[in-house]
């Protein structure tokens, strides 16, 4: 898994594997795990989604702690909480897209505001439902940050999520 | 600290700098003034196979004004900014900007273009650019197009430039005469990138309420970020302290900085208000107008 | 004395190779066939090292070894401490590599070595380490928890010690005011501009192991790297060359300092390692960390009655070669310029991952004048005293000198030798302008004025050793067992024997820090080169002075007495054409010569000097700021040191060390901070993100120094100058920014968003 | 890797090399042309120690590379003493007023200044000024004050 931020770039491999799922509450964590292939760092996330209903659409709230060793974590300036947001707002637009994709009903909105290795606090503002899609990224195609490793997880994580929601609907 | 290997080339004219581009694309960096690149290679955080050199491109090396346009050429160094008397006396926001970049060594070898495509939102030159609407051309092999601010910027480090593209030429719109503007940054470190920072330009009408403002904001956001609340909300107001504070206020409503070592998220917020309220007296008072 | 050299600001000595490049530090030294090594280390603050594969960085060409623990002898399991050592710590020692657990954040795992510095490190990114992560304690509190993760087999808290006198607890339930508060330091470091550097080989001819690089204590280095390397002393020279700085933390033994020679000798080839800052920052020495609970007890006209201090030294991973110096001093020093009739200090030295510590310019004396000198103006206020009030009426009297303290540190039992520590007050306060700076304060908001009085130690270490030698060119050459971290150790030294020997300045040459040319030293640290060494200098001097004056008798048919040395040549007084040059003298002094004359041959004398016990400076640091309420910026308007050195050999050379040390201190305060992660990663770890002031920071300090209580305890009556400029610091600046918010800071650094924490809650 | 051919102009002399585009210039400056003055505090930009001239301009050799060297000429403190070692005014001002402790970081300081203090209008010497134009050279020995003075004084001697 290749993680970028303009010209920083960080290679890991690793693996991602779902760590919990909690029915009850709508709860899902992902955990990845990687080391630097070049290099003696590391890095892991933890990445908490969880299910909100709001009105006529669903918000995923969604979570991450970050820890990173190595390098990245000592060349400052913080940029290892701007990989960390970069990151999770690939995995919330990907996440949204891949939502609303496969299932046109359900309006699902990822919401991501990141400080790593801090739970995600849950006061973000609401965002207006449907009618105003998430921002398209020039290179949606292609993630900046996250890469391959992204999309498999999503994957997964939008299938836990979608059965959430499903099971949701009549409420 | 050194750094990882890699494949070099300097090409002397941007036809040759485009084909390049188009050869290696996302495995190549462009490698201008060097002066955020270079520490990143250091540190082997970042790691391309292939430096694309363009220092020897002195095509792209200018400084001029044309048909009410400043056209910054994207090599020409930070330096050469702050020595333009010309630059000073027609845009002196920019001069300001530039004054506040990095320290001199920094400065006679960093360049316009490299500072805009790192697209670090706590650089001042980007902040600068963005409050005076200059717009961006990249060129490809494929051809060329010119992006505005909101286009350019994507998020931290991250432009829209295509793998294959080269940013080439900054244009500035000349300010209207009269206009005042004022750029206020506040860092731990004499040169230091900033905590927070504002760009300011204010155009009054003849009644001296405000016609124009514009208002870009320094590390507040991913991206350097105008505030089009607070410039709105100056637009026919009489300039006071009230206002100034009113127009602060507004303009850091919904910005969320990523907080670090130096200041949580909040502080940054209330340090950026601070910046435009400062700035937005700077420009009130004139007296950094003209050089 | 006889030609003013000393106590005259002459120009430096070492300034002319330094400024026209001609200056060879450890990074410049280049052998033939040098190999550059590169130190693999751990990216976790607390691991386990399950494995480790350095095939594939063995097969890129240009690498030549990848070195683990596995290739180190048994003697090399752990690196001594050297001072204030105890037997509780020796379990708690760092060897020169992890084997089986690593305990912070950068701690060497490997040694890669190659051709190039590029290659090694290309190397070491292959090499594959397997770690299974532990769980990270960081602050000393917090490990001292029961469930705290446990970095060693004995507890976190690795040893302490209690100072006490008088009956505290009767103290504290008899005064009028308690004043309690929790006072933290923050954790930083010395950073000399220079990072540390090796180069080992062996000599091919003599078999000799030689160590370029060597810096503060090359004797007492090599006499520990003799035991891990289990060599004869003597078959170890170490080398001191330019060193950039060191402030307490270069030059004491490293892992580094045994790999690389133990590479060289394992290779058989000249082994280079050059640190980067990157790693300095990680590995070499941090200091500070301190957390105290401390209160004072006042009687109600503000007497003093009894301080009581339980307090935790944040000592990083493991014990390294200070034992437990800083906690130590800490706890000696604690007390300060006032009396007291009652004093408890309970110290602990606590491990947690991060890198290990030890001293930085005034060890454990910058965290206690902050913590004391803070918690004097937390109960003025609360007294509604004028703090420098409350102080005058508590100073230690002129007239009680010298003043036995009730502590000691590590042996050395703490009795102030002398000090007029009133006159001290008045004198600071009038060149600082109070009156003056009491009025600019009031005329506008957010301003604040604090001052911090300190009493300093130097001269640790009792011995130094020093040689003076007039040569066949009639000039003079000085050995020293001291070493030069950038002070101007060989300007003062030639002052001394300039003066002393009645030579130029200008003739007189100094050596230092070689162990071929030098028998012993006790090197450079706790501002004892100057004192210790010059008093040596001053020794040999004059007994080689006796002896020219002798010789030239003899020479000259004239009674000793009625000879003086001018210069270059030994003068009948009121005859001057009647003289004999110094190089005429040494030809007299040549074996064939002497020998049969039945006198010493060599114009060459050898001195030691002893200490009975250290000396102690003492001043005050004023501070004026003025803080911008909207961005916490603190504006320092006026800063005043003022420092009662005994006597002052070079004046300017002391006042450079002043205003350096007054900057580090300053920037102590306010901007440096080595922050780690919440997983044990240091995130201050580059130039970027660790403080350290430029010009624009820096404040412009203005130096008062004072000679108003010479010591007696060395000849020269001089006490040491390298650490009040720190010393006070901290605490000044605290009380200032207190006075302008009117709120109490109780941790260093007071960085702008603390200043504004402070602001917005703080008002007292 | 490709190594290429530079050559390098350093205080006058032709300096032919062939090297790995990814040296350091300076590492080239150090270890190849052995000008062991100018020094390395960072290697990530924020120090200045390793300030050399590039055509005349203070620039920090670590953050390029030698290979971008070729065709420019550079200078470095050695070049700065005459030949018969008398100090540059520069240096001689940081002699007599103890601008340099430990010296390390004195090679980029001087670097830094000897452009400015050469173009330097004497109403632009004050304290603030100064300490601006040499902030981006960090000293941990001298808390800058002294060198501040040593602007000062060759400023006025070079002005005289």
């Amino acid at each position: 898994m290749r993680v970028r931020l303009g010209p920083i770039s960080m290679d890991y491999k690793g693996i991602a594997r779902l760590a919990e799922v909690d029915e009850e509450s709508h709860r899902a964590v992902f955990v990845v795990e990687g080391k630097e292939t070049r290099g003696q760092g590391s890095a892991s996330a933890t990445i908490t989604n969880r299910l909100v209903g709001e009105g006529g659409s669903t918000r995923v709230v969604v979570g991450t702690e970050l820890s990173v060793t190595g390098r990245p974590a000592q060349f400052g300036r913080g940029i290892m909480q701007d990989v960390a947001a970069a990151m999770l707002r690939d995995f919330a637009e990907c996440l949204s897209q891949l939502m609303m994709g496969t299932d046109a009903q359900e309006t699902a909105l990822a919401e991501a505001a990141a400080e790593p290795a801090e739970p995600l606090p849950e006061k973000a503002p609401p965002k207006p439902e449907a009618s105003n899609p998430p921002p398209q990224r020039p290179q949606s195609e292609e993630l900046k940050v996250g890469g391959v490793v992204w999309k498999v997880i999503v994957a997964r994580v939008g299938r836990v999520l979608q059965r959430f929601a499903r099971r949701r609907r009549p409420s | 600290m050194k750094p990882p290997q890699f494949e070099y080339d300097d090409p002397s004219s941007i036809e040759e700098t485009l084909t390049l581009l188009t050869q290696y694309g996302e495995d190549a960096k462009i490698l201008a003034g060097g002066q955020s690149l270079v520490p990143l290679l250091n540190f082997r955080l970042a790691r391309p196979d292939r430096l694309i050199d363009i220092n020897n491109v002195r095509e792209l090396d200018y400084l001029r004004v044309e048909d009410g346009m400043l056209r910054i050429g994207a090599l020409t160094r930070h330096s050469a900014l702050e020595r333009s008397s010309e630059l000073g006396e027609r845009v002196p926001l920019l001069r300001d900007a530039v004054r506040l970049v990095g320290h001199v060594q920094i400065r006679n070898r960093g360049t316009v273009g490299g500072s805009v495509a790192h697209a670090d939102p706590a650089a001042e030159l980007p902040v600068a650019l963005t409050a005076l609407s200059a717009r961006f051309h990249a060129r490809s092999s494929r051809g060329s197009r010119l992006l505005r601010a909101d286009e350019l910027f994507v998020t931290h480090l991250t432009t829209a430039l295509e793998p294959d593209e080269l940013l080439t030429e900054i244009e500035v719109p000349l300010p209207a005469p009269g206009t005042r503007h004022g750029f206020v940054e506040f860092s731990r470190r004499h040169g230091d990138f900033a905590l927070g920072g504002a760009a300011v330009l204010l155009e009054s009408g003849p009644d001296g309420s405000c016609r124009h403002a514009a208002i870009a904001l320094l590390a507040a956001a991913s991206t350097p970020l105008r505030a089009s609340g607070a410039e709105q909300f100056l637009v026919g107001q009489r300039f006071n302290e009230r206002v100034a504070a009113e127009a602060a206020e507004r303009a850091v409503g919904d910005i969320n900085p990523t907080g670090d070592i130096h200041g949580s998220s909040n502080y940054r917020r209330g340090l950026v208000k601070a910046m435009v309220r400062r700035a937005l007296v700077q420009a009130d008072s004139g007296a950094k107008e003209a050089a | 004395m006889r030609k003013g050299v000393i106590g005259t600001s002459l120009p430096r000595k070492e300034d002319v190779p330094l400024l026209t490049g001609a200056a060879r530090f450890a990074g410049d030294v280049q052998r033939p066939g040098m190999l550059h090594a590169h130190i693999l280390r751990s990216p976790f603050a607390h691991a386990r090292l399950l494995s480790l594969n350095a095939g594939p960085a063995l097969e890129l060409p240009g690498v030549h070894a990848v070195l683990t623990q596995e290739d180190l002898p048994p003697a090399a399991r752990a690196i001594p401490m050297r001072m204030f050592a105890q037997q509780d710590l020796e379990g708690y020692l760092q060897p020169p590599l992890a084997g089986g657990v690593v305990r912070y954040s950068g701690e060497p795992v490997a040694m890669v070595v190659a051709d190039s510095r590029y290659e090694a490190e290309d190397a070491a990114e292959l090499v594959e380490v397997d770690y299974s992560e532990l769980p990270v304690v960081l602050r000393p509190d917090e490990a001292l928890e029961e469930e705290a993760p446990r970095l060693h087999t004995g507890p976190n808290r690795a040893g302490g010690f209690r100072i006490e006198f008088g009956d505290v607890d009767r103290a504290f339930a008899e005064a009028h005011l308690v004043v309690e508060e929790r006072l933290e330091v923050g954790r930083h470091a010395a950073v000399p501009l220079e990072t540390r550097g090796l180069v080992a080989e062996v000599d091919e001819l003599t078999g000799m192991l030689v160590v370029y690089g060597a810096a503060k204590i090359p004797h007492v280095n090599r006499r520990i790297l003799a035991r891990l390397l289990d060599r004869p002393e003597e078959r170890i020279r170490l080398v001191e060359l330019n060193v950039g700085g060191g402030f307490g933390a270069r030059g004491e033994f490293y892992p580094e300092d045994f790999l690389i020679p133990f590479c060289a000798l394992r290779l058989r080839r000249p082994v280079a390692w050059v640190e980067d800052r990157e790693e300095h920052m990680r590995a070499c020495n941090h200091s500070r960390e301190q957390v105290h609970d401390v209160a004072i007890a006042l009687a109600k006209d503000g007497r003093f009655l009894a301080l009581r201090d339980r307090f935790l030294n944040n000592t990083g991973a493991y014990i390294r070669t200070h034992g437990l110096v800083v906690p130590g001093m800490t706890a000696a020093l604690l007390p300060g310029p006032y009396r007291w009739s009652a004093y408890r200090c309970d110290a602990s030295q606590v491990v947690t991952n991060k890198t290990p510590a030890g001293t930085y310019r005034a060890p454990g004396r910058y965290e206690a004048n902050f913590v004391r000198e803070r918690l004097i103006d937390v109960a003025a206020h609360r007294l509604r005293l004028d703090p420098v009030e409350l102080r005058r009426r508590n100073l230690i009297a002129r007239d009680d000198m010298p003043y036995p303290t009730g502590t000691h540190t590590d042996g050395h039992p703490v009795v102030y030798d002398s000090g007029d520590y009133a006159l001290l007050l008045e004198k600071g306060l009038a060149r600082f302008g109070w009156e003056e700076m009491r009025r600019w304060r009031d005329s506008a908001p957010h301003r604040g004025i604090g001052v911090g009085f300190f009493v300093e130690k130097s001269g640790i270490a009792r011995w130094e050793y020093a040689r003076v030698e007039v040569t066949n060119r009639g000039e003079t050459h000085v050995y020293s067992g001291g070493a030069s971290l950038g002070q101007g150790l060989e300007t003062v030294l030639a002052q001394v024997a300039a003066d002393t020997l009645g030579v130029r300045y200008d003739d007189v040459s100094v050596f230092h820090g070689d162990t071929a040319t030098i028998p012993d030293g006790m090197g450079a640290f706790g501002s004892r080169a100057a004192t210790l060494g010059g008093s040596a200098v001053l020794r040999g001097a004059t007994r080689l002075r006796e002896r020219l004056l002798e010789l030239a008798a003899d020479e000259l048919e004239i009674a000793p007495e009625d000879l003086d040395l001018v210069d270059d040549a030994v003068i009948a007084r009121g005859a001057p054409a009647t003289r004999v040059s110094l190089s005429a003298l040494f030809e007299l002094a040549r074996p064939a010569r002497a020998l049969g004359s039945n006198t010493q041959p060599g114009l060459s004398e050898e001195a030691y000097f002893l200490s009975e016990d250290m000396t102690f400076p003492y001043g005050l640091h004023c501070a004026a700021v003025e803080i911008d309420a909207e961005t916490g910026g603190v504006a320092i308007e006026r800063y005043t040191v003022a420092y009662d050195l005994g006597r002052a050999i070079n004046p300017q050379l002391v006042e450079g060390q002043v205003v350096g040390g007054a900057a580090q201190g300053v920037a102590g305060a306010l901007l440096e901070e080595l922050a780690y992660d919440e997983g044990g990663q240091l995130v201050a770890g580059s130039f970027m993100d660790y403080l350290l002031p430029t010009a624009g920071e820096a404040p412009f300090v203005d130096v008062l120094i004072t000679e108003d209580a010479p010591t007696s305890r060395n000849p020269l009556g001089a006490k040491g100058a390298g650490e009040g400029g720190t010393a006070a610091a901290g605490a000044a600046i605290a009380n200032a920014v207190a006075d302008a918010l009117a709120a109490e800071p109780t941790r260093l650094p007071i960085t702008p968003e603390r200043v504004l924490t402070l602001a917005r809650e703080g008002a007292r | 890797m490709t190594r290429r051919e530079v050559s390098i102009e350093i205080n006058g002399e032709v300096f032919e090399r062939t090297v790995e585009p990814r040296l350091l210039l300076s590492d080239f400056i150090r270890h190849e042309a052995r000008l062991t003055g100018t020094h390395v505090g960072c290697e990530h930009g924020v120090c200045g120690a390793c300030t050399v001239q590039l055509d005349g301009e203070p620039v920090r050799s670590c953050l390029l590379f030698a290979v971008q060297a070729t065709g420019h000429s550079i200078r470095t403190v050695e070049a700065m003493a005459a030949l018969d070692g008398t100090l540059h005014p520069l240096q001689q001002a940081f002699h007599e007023t103890h601008a340099l402790q430990c010296g390390f970081c004195t090679p980029g300081f001087l670097m830094t200044l000897e452009p400015f203090v050469r173009d330097a209008e004497p109403a632009q010497l004050d304290d603030r000024t100064i300490r601006s134009a040499l902030a981006g050279n960090l000293c941990r020995c001298t808390g800058y004050q002294n060198i501040v003075t040593a602007v000062k004084l060759a400023a006025e001697r070079t002005h005289a």
